[in-house]
């Protein structure tokens, strides 16, 4: 095994052993807590959050915001929020012991940054929105509504890959 | 050489993974009966929380209590022949069915059960219990002392306790909310019996896993 | 292939996890006391073999019956019924309770119970008939203690003792004054939005 | 026993560590299977690098059968689990729509959570779109409200769609699985590869 950093940089785990890990995992969140895992809702919460600072009337008016705003307890201090946190610490850790941490963006030697850029906000304010009408992202509704045999997981996370096939071909410039 | 070494691997691997989800198919299965953990049922039942007396029914019928609906477990003739104001028939045969779960299995009322005496609407509540439905109460003593407490209630004699007339007092107005008529003129215009009836209850049937819908996000 | 240099780890996890299984089903502890009949049937059950027994039909199958007393064993200690075996309420999940009722089981016998209330033998058995002992009657009689003596009492539960609606008609003729009638309607029933709930167990229940 | 924390085996006060705790790894394992990198990610649509299938279907093999064993086992009642409700519209479309999201972005928001970790500018400006994506849904909600409550089928699971017991929805997940990883080698091997 090469112990080099620059080239031990792009040599990952095993996907397999990444996705057993992963499992185990999601199998000790159901243990623990009865409920998978998620990303998606944290940003909600965040968003929610910032809203109700900003305008909370209108926060209080809104149909969707006015369900996760209550009295008692403030958006951002859900379980969610304290895993995102994690996640963050734990992807900087890994990076770190594999040395991948740097400020840079990622693209393809066919595009600029610029416009690897544009579309990854685009992509990011699609990904937005089709996770709160799906109710989870490919994480919070796919892995973890696969892991109890949720229809509606199954539905999401099937749909997700199905439409990026279908809709591969018009983006291939960005990627190969 | 390496190739091969890796497709060896991963055959393994293939198989584990078959076998691992084969084996659920093979395990003898288990026979598994819906129900809360038989001590914590066992408690419950020692606890007499779930009785409501005739006197606290009688007072939540008059006052138009909105939060509970009153179910009678009684057959269908009994119910025909007589029931409390506003009680919804379920015969004890029919309890588990979809239709009686929905009034059992909710948390937006309280639900009080009775029958004739609380023996069936005890047996009832417990099967309930069981299952996990919550707010389900047991008229205590059930007809039979609806009957002997709030229709035809005891005059106390003189030497009881100021109390006891006071029970009296209220007992024989409800009796008479329910339709009950006395010689005397003079409670007359101390309640009239009103017949309003409360618009139906619409009964949503609890949904199950409530406390994470909110955070449902992802 | 950069990333399948590392597939050692996986044959090894896999081997813990099959490992695991292994030793999780070798120790594996069914739980002793579940409840032998789902929903539907153990009201089935209620319904056909009723709890109650009256004192005469106790009487035609003394032979095959083993009594019980749910009371505490203080009020036991006072004075109980010929033959009776103290099981206060509380203790019914013991092992030696269960060791007692197990044995009535095995030899068909049949499990009388009587309690300070013909309802606290009314709870104790409707709970052992989900457990699964659906051998267990009550004697319909209220015990109490009397001057040092237990005396009972026989009552037939689940009757009604009343006949309402005549007394309320009567209760109205008789009155002076005539109250303006009213008319009783029967109760609209109530809408119920059905939902689906989940099936789950059913398969397994053989129900 | 088992879920722990719903049943009060440990106190709630444990909850926001566990929940960090549990966190950690899982940005740890997302990082280390490489999901930090978008084309890593997005290789899975063109055929060169298959990485998330394989990482996101054993993930979810492993879970369920877990799942399941675990249940068997008596150290987690199913019952307790929070199954995902199954909204049909909003499920499907809402897919789609995160399907060309993860396309054009190359990240979903578990991954970009990692790359961000990392210092990955576009996985920064990816959260940035999430973030005014819920905006955008939260504010024009009337709008989706339609699709979002539409055809609510309840916490269902495979096993009352197809009314066929789990153990056998579970061992046709894990043939489907491999035969996907099957294909995905397959495939790999006839696409031109790409380094990255």
């Amino acid at each position: 095994m090469n112990l080099n950093k620059e080239k031990n940089s792009h040599v990952y785990w095993n996907p397999y052993f990444g996705g057993f890990l992963l499992g185990i995992l999601i199998l000790f969140t159901f243990y623990m807590t009865g409920r998978g895992l998620g990303a998606s809702g944290a940003m909600k919460s965040t968003v929610v959050t910032v809203v109700d600072a900003v305008a909370p009337t209108h926060a209080e008016n809104n149909a969707y915001y006015s369900k996760f705003i209550s009295e008692e307890k403030s958006p951002m201090n859900t379980w969610l929020v304290f895993e995102t946190l994690g996640v963050l610490i734990g992807g900087f850790l890994s990076g770190g012991l594999s040395g991948r941490i740097g400020w840079r963006v990622q693209h393809s030697p066919k595009i600029t940054s610029k416009r690897r850029l544009i579309y990854a906000l685009a992509g990011g304010v699609l990904f937005g929105l089709g996770a709160q009408l799906a109710r989870g992202c490919t994480s919070g509704a796919g892995l973890s509504g696969m892991a109890v045999l949720s229809t509606g997981g199954f539905i999401t996370a099937f749909s997700i890959f199905g439409t990026g096939y279908i809709v591969a071909y018009f983006f291939r410039k960005n990627w190969i | 050489m390496f190739k091969n070494m890796l497709d060896k691997r991963y055959v393994f691997l293939t198989v584990v993974l078959l076998i691992l989800g084969s084996g659920l198919l093979f395990l003898p299965k288990q026979k598994v009966n819906e129900g809360i953990d038989p001590t914590d049922l066992l408690m419950n039942i020692n606890s007499s929380e779930r009785f409501i007396s005739t006197d606290q029914l009688a007072d939540k019928i008059i006052s138009n209590d909105p939060s509970f609906i009153v179910i009678d477990l009684r057959d269908e003739d009994s119910y025909k022949q007589y029931s409390i104001l506003n009680a919804i028939n379920i015969p004890f045969k029919n309890l588990m069915e979809e239709a009686s779960i929905n009034y059992l299995n909710q948390d937006q009322y309280d639900v009080v059960l009775y029958s004739n005496d609380h023996f069936i609407a005890d047996q009832a509540w417990m099967l309930c219990n069981r299952l996990g439905y919550e707010n389900l109460f047991v008229l205590d003593g059930g007809m039979n002392a609806w009957y002997k407490t709030i229709i035809n209630p005891m005059k106390p004699t003189e030497n009881m306790a100021m109390s006891a007339f006071n029970t009296y007092d209220f007992r024989k107005a409800a009796s008479m909310y329910f339709g009950v008529g006395y010689p005397e003129p003079i409670f007359v215009e101390a309640k009239k019996p009103v017949t309003k009836r409360k618009a139906p209850k619409k009964v949503i049937p609890i949904k199950k896993k409530k406390k994470y819908e909110s955070e449902g996000g992802c | 292939m950069k990333e399948l240099e590392k597939t050692k780890r996986i044959s090894i996890s896999a081997i813990l996890v099959i490992l695991a299984l292994i030793i999780g089903l070798l120790t594996m502890k069914t739980p002793e006391i579940t409840y032998v009949n789902c929903k539907n049937k153990s009201l089935a059950n209620l319904i056909e073999q009723p709890i109650f027994i009256t004192l005469k039909q106790y009487k035609e199958i003394k032979d095959k019956t083993v009594i019980i007393d749910i009371r505490t064993a203080f009020d036991f200690s006072k004075g109980h019924l010929e033959e009776a075996i103290n099981i206060p309420l509380t203790s019914l999940l013991e092992k030696s309770s269960i060791a007692i009722f197990d044995k009535a089981k095995t030899d068909s016998i049949t499990a009388v119970l009587y309690g300070k209330s013909a309802m606290d033998a009314n709870k104790a058995s409707t709970f052992l008939r989900q457990i699964g002992y659906t051998n267990t009657k009550v004697i319909a009689i209220e015990t109490s203690f009397d001057s040092y003596e237990l005396t009972s009492k026989e009552i037939s539960p689940e009757t009604l003792l009343a006949d309402i609606p005549s007394f309320i008609k009567k209760s109205n003729e008789r009155k002076k004054v005539v109250i303006k009638k009213t008319i009783i309607k029967k109760p609209k029933p109530r809408k119920v939005i059905p939902i689906k709930k989940k099936k789950k167990y059913e398969s397994e229940g053989g129900c | 026993m088992g879920p722990i924390l719903p049943n009060g085996i440990i106190p709630s006060e444990w909850d926001s560590i566990i929940a960090i705790i549990i966190g950690m790894a899982f940005g740890f394992i997302l990082e280390s299977s490489g999901f930090s990198s978008s084309r890593k990610l997005a290789g899975v649509f063109y055929g060169y690098d298959f990485a998330v299938i394989k990482v996101f279907f054993t993930a979810a093999v492993i879970a369920v059968i877990g799942v399941y064993y675990m249940n068997y086992l008596g150290l987690i009642n199913i019952q307790q689990l929070y199954v995902h409700p199954t909204y049909i519209w909003a499920a499907i479309i809402g897919g789609a729509i995160m399907g060309v999201g993860f396309v054009m972005g190359g990240f979903c928001p578990g991954t970009s959570l990692c790359a961000v970790a990392i210092g990955k500018i576009d996985a920064i400006v990816y959260v940035v779109g999430i973030m005014i994506g819920v905006l955008i849904f939260s504010e024009a909600f009337g709008l989706f409200e339609g699709i979002y409550d539409g055809e609510s089928l309840g916490n269902i699971t495979l096993v009352d769609t197809f009314g066929i017991e789990a153990e056998w929805v579970i061992f046709f997940f894990v043939l489907m699985a491999i035969v996907a990883f099957i294909v995905a080698d397959f495939v790999r091997k006839r696409v031109k590869s790409i380094f990255y």
